[in-house]
């Protein structure tokens, strides 16, 4: 059955969230852009309270037992998309699991997941990052450099990571991790990619620098470099072996699948903020927007105002179907890349016509309009490019494998 | 049937058996279901995917039905709704379109003035399906300041049925100029009767409608595109092999669904007994867009192929293009 | 020095052009849309006695010698866009030797360029077509396998055509001739495609199909089936050796770059006429641009408008300058592939726009408006489609050629 | 110079050897050529092709000596204009925008009321470029019906010169909020004094400049994104290799060609000495799409690393969308 409302569980979950992203994300936004990297305690804190409270991060969700089991992936976006509304540069500092820790859950054994994700659930706070990219390659994933030499009990890594998000919490501001993913033999291609964890305070592992960007920038962005950095035999998530030619790989992109929807929710959260501040500075000025009118008597305005909203809905929509889906486990890698590639598109357009349609307020830093284009400007670019996503869903529609749809 | 410009009568008689209407009408009535907006969106999406004429033929019906159920008077209801629940096709007629660029249905032209017993009504008409075929023609107009609609029995004097429209696409389906001409109909034939109807959640239910056709339109010329990007071959291998055609379809595809969403929740929101107008809107101005965009992406995946009226692409691009025109012309 | 005033030769042509699209093309425009494929014989008359009295057609013009020598092009671009306002598929239907004039221009030798073309300055009206593509590939041109097989003093042709624009009137219709590509030596590839004419009347060959058309209903689009078709070898454009491995095909594409120009007006022909027929519609119900007013402040529909009338101009300024290098002798593939996209995606963009703008009598048969968006369709399909377009530019700033960009 | 948020003055002296200025002046009035606005289009693409910010600072002693020489008395032009002319940078400040998303040029909220001698203005201006800094700054107002300007001298009483604009590109360039409070300017002081001023002349002008600048910022993105699409590898091959890419690239590049022609043509419009507004409108219109799409795009075809401020291009975008937002800042 066809339905459109927002279960009461999610609502609840909500009431929280939109609390948070009042009083503890809006009012500090702006501070955060001017003081690029510096880390935002005071939300981290009370997310991190409330993960201690429940007892699960407020962002992994995606596999949970329980009470809650089929609303796992609706309320991450319903979360998520409430965070990103109220600062999308904050939310990415959220403490807990996160990208990492969604990696533990797709391909790491039990053993594993007790032994690496336990910490998210008591202490300080702490982060987990997945690094992925290299310098020399950005969405060509499989051409990645670090190696994982094989040394007696350990793995030994080396190598240089780039667009680790968190990198810089989840190794030296707290006792978190990092997702690695290396390849075991360089000649294996995809196959010999693997994923390891890398705690803090491993010898051999640094931050080599904090990328100065566009937008989102309370979030790190780092380069660690890997050298001779030692870890255990079982840091290995999964198995060591080269034999199923795509496992390794397809583990990533299951991580991919599962986190699309929750990147286009990010996206959409700077969208609505972007349509509901416009509409009402707007309508300080006499305009609203006549939806019983047909379109050849709006104003140019009007119009603007409704195709941003139509366009942020049609996203929207798209995201709350991928969600559903993965809650009912069924495979949503099409929808998950349809609902990323479509938020991405909207909340460039929209944040970018935000700008425009309140003039030189818009393009001024008192209002948050150009921070919003400039932080949503991300989405079309991280987790996959627009034209990534578009290759994914192209690939799907048309049955292509990589070699048939380059 | 678009060559033609005929509809072959199978098809109106086929689409009947499914019992489209009296499903959606309750056995008070006639019928033996309750309206269900998602549902008449489904249906216009899967009629339309066949093809757009034959949708809006075997929606007609609804055109007089449904405005009778959702805000005609329970006489009018019971007078004229079994008429629409028989063992035949029976079509249906609203003529709501002006013939003016600044068209606004809350705007009317045309207008309805009480004189004594009656309400007389002025104006002209266009695009009014099966006007000619049809028993009864709900025609909308302005009336006391607000948008209003009233029956007209084929033959009432004043209502003068003109010339077939011809326009660039659903040829198949008859459309009609239509003039008011002091047309006198009985003060209780004004839809809701003395008290009016509510012709607003009308007005939100037919743009939901055909946000759900262009839907389907889109859907089809996708489809067909996509075969064909699979199958065609130049350079070596399949044209859907090369990005440029491979992005055209993933931006396609993911526009149809988006459209879908926005019509089945506009569709849904109505079912929820709530005010439907901003959501009716967007739906109909992302539909709007969407199937002219889709369409002609079709076509241009086809290359010259698709300029030729062998193919079905010309011709969905030439329907797709009628949806942010027409307005009226289906409701659900 | 940059100037943008017309020429003084240029303006006086296109006076007689101007009364020819006034009085033999739109008012005939709607009957020739509603009996597909019926021969506009007025329009051709007329056209017929112009080139009789001035000796030259009045679309070939690409290389000119005498006094006018230096604006061909730019006067040919003028000419084709005022005919297209007029009416673009009657203006197809215009006698001459049109595109398969170009290709013997471009690629027959002294004695060939007399021998075949003398006869369009002479007579009854004659049409020269051009023969391309084949069924099995659309802008693979590569790909065709209409073969050409040397016996004694002939060359014999088999294979067959589609997308013959004028096919009818150069075989059936008149005493014209067809250019047709065919491969000496189908191992070649690309290098042994060479250009053959075929004269009207010649056994072997025969028009098998006219293609009914979403517009341009007025020119005839032909399926020719050619078999056993004799002709002398002399017939064969330039030279018949495998030799430079690309000539034959840079013959074709020079041919290409020459009427890329010529394409891209008749598209903006249709847009011009949209345009003005819409603002001057929407006059009556007051509607009018006010270029004076800023982009906030206008209403939708003047936005619209005023979005046309600039897509409108750039496409035009492209078109003249691509037009403007091709009389200087300068290389412009890139401009006149430029020009072709612009002005394909611009006629799509402002018919569509029309129809919508006036409503329901857009949308019907008692106004033009209709069939110019079912006319200019054509333009980003054929003569290479936009794709094909974008690649010839794409492949030009990046310095690669078809392999490196397929 | 965009996080510093200062102009190195090396530049603006490098700039003004150039003589972009007194190039356009006649010897009357200190200079050695006469205004062309086509070679300001050139000069205004080149110098936003390095920088916007630095293109509109070596660009804005125009502000004053145009307005002066198209639109000014005899007395004001030889009063004035030689200070342009010197060996040194002198800038120009003209303060026409004001902060309402509903701004109109030709409906201005800062208004001239004449008083005795004298006129007296009273308004908010924001984005004036220089206004801190120039000696003269040329306030636009509504006087009688129509925008006229008035030449208003540094340290005026109600000339309030407020706090920088902090926005979200052109850091480098000196943006001020201006007030207008009971600000008396002598009668003599209002451009083309009793008679006014045609200031729509102006306004054109000062479209076709930022039209110009447009085309240089967006030509400078797509160059460095095809320079990087060539160079990138991804996959085995160059990222440019992939048609996605390059389609993006072929078109932007004829984005930018179609805009640079705009701009030149209206340019050339006003050279002419005819009324140009409408081509005017129609390069700024496309210019300000244009420079917003090219340099987004160029910003996706870097990918991540567009987003890294190690790379120009988030700096292009940045600025690019300052156009469409801000108007009066250059002028040719």
């Amino acid at each position: 059955m066809i339905g459109f409302e927002m279960p009461e569980e999610v609502r609840q979950r909500l009431e929280f969230v939109r609390g948070v992203a009042l009083t503890h994300m809006r009012p500090a936004g702006r501070h955060f852009d001017e003081h690029e990297h510096e880390v935002p305690w005071d939300f981290v804190d009370v997310m991190w309270a409330e993960v201690l409270r429940t007892g699960q991060s407020f962002r992994s969700g995606v596999r949970r037992a329980g009470a809650e089991d089929g609303l796992g992936a609706l309320t991450l976006v319903h979360v998520v998309e409430t965070l990103s509304w109220g600062d999308a540069g904050i939310y990415l500092c959220g403490p807990g699991a996160g990208l990492g820790g969604a990696a533990i859950e797709a391909t790491g054994t039990l053993e594993q997941k007790a032994r690496f994700l336990d910490r998210f659930r008591e202490g300080r706070p702490k982060w987990a990052c997945m690094a992925m990219t290299e310098p020399h390659c950005g969405s060509d994933t499989a051409a990645i450099r670090t190696t994982a030499r094989r040394d007696g009990d350990s793995w030994v890594l080396d190598g240089e990571k780039i667009f680790v998000t968190s990198g810089h919490k989840a190794l030296v501001d707290s006792e978190g991790l990092m997702v690695v993913w290396a390849t075991v033999d360089p000649a294996a291609g995809r196959a010999g990619m693997k994923p390891f964890v890398v705690e803090a305070g491993t010898p051999g592992v640094r931050v080599a620098k904090l990328e100065r960007k566009m937008g989102i920038r309370a979030s790190d962005t780092a380069a660690v470099v890997l050298e001779g950095c030692r870890i255990p035999l079982d840091n290995l998530l999964g198995s060591a072996e080269v034999a199923d030619p795509r496992k390794g790989f397809k583990g990533a992109m299951a991580t991919f699948d599962a986190t699309r929807p929750a990147v286009a929710a990010s996206a959409l959260g700077i969208a609505r903020a972007t349509v509901e501040l416009v509409k009402e500075l707007l309508a300080l000025h006499g305009v609203e927007v006549r939806y019983d009118r047909p379109r050849s008597q709006l104003t140019a305005v009007e119009r603007d105002l409704l195709d941003m909203e139509a366009q942020l809905r049609a996203g929207w929509l798209l995201t709350l179907k991928a969600a559903w889906m993965m809650d009912r486990r069924l495979p949503n890698t099409v929808e998950s890349s349809m609902c990323k590639v479509k938020a991405g598109d909207v909340v460039t357009r929209v944040t970018q016509k935000g700008v425009e349609l309140l003039g030189p307020a818009g393009y001024s830093r008192r209002l948050p309009l150009e921070k919003w284009m400039r932080d949503a400007k991300i989405n079309d670019l991280f987790e996959g490019t627009g034209q990534i996503n578009r290759l994914v869903i192209a690939r799907r529609i048309l049955g292509y494998g990589s070699r048939e749809l380059k | 049937p678009d060559e033609g410009g005929a509809l072959p009568e199978a098809l109106t008689r086929a689409g009947w058996e499914l019992a489209l209407l009296p499903a959606s009408l309750p056995e008070d009535y006639g019928g033996f279901g309750e309206r269900s907006a998602v549902t008449g969106a489904l249906f216009a999406e899967e009629l339309a995917w066949g093809d757009a004429a034959g949708a809006l033929a075997l929606m007609a019906p609804a055109l007089v039905a449904v405005p009778l159920l959702v805000a005609g008077t329970e006489g009018q209801r019971r007078e004229l709704l079994p008429a629409f629940c028989g063992e035949g096709y029976v079509p249906g007629a609203a003529a709501l379109l002006e013939p003016r660029p600044d068209f606004d249905p809350r705007r009317l032209g045309t207008r309805a003035r009480r004189e004594g017993g009656a309400w007389v009504l002025e104006g002209a008409k266009c695009n009014v399906p099966f006007a000619r075929e049809s028993e009864w023609v709900l025609v909308y107009a302005a009336c006391e300041g607000r948008t209003e609609a009233f029956l007209v029995r084929q033959g009432t004097p004043g209502l003068e049925v003109g010339e077939r429209e011809r326009n660039m696409g659903l040829h198949a389906l008859p459309l009609y100029a239509v003039e008011l001409r002091a047309c006198r109909v009985p003060a209780a034939m004004r839809l809701g009767g003395e008290e009016g109807g509510d012709v607003g959640r009308l007005l939100d239910a037919s743009r939901v409608a055909q946000a759900a056709l262009a839907v389907g339109v889109a859907r089809a010329a996708y489809e067909y595109a996509l075969d064909y990007a699979r199958t065609r071959q130049a350079f070596g291998e399949a044209i859907g092999q090369r990005q440029a055609i491979a992005f055209m379809l993933a931006e396609m595809a993911t526009e149809v669904e988006s459209a879908r969403l926005l019509a089945w929740e506009a569709a849904w929101t109505i079912d929820q007994g709530r005010e439907a107008t901003r959501e009716a809107c967007l739906a109909k101005t992302f539909a709007d867009e969407m199937v002219l965009t889709v369409t002609d992406r079709a076509v241009q995946v086809l290359g010259g192929h698709g300029y030729i009226r062998e193919h079905p692409v010309e011709l969905w691009l030439r329907n797709g293009r009628g949806f942010a025109v027409l307005e009226g012309i289906a409701i659900v």
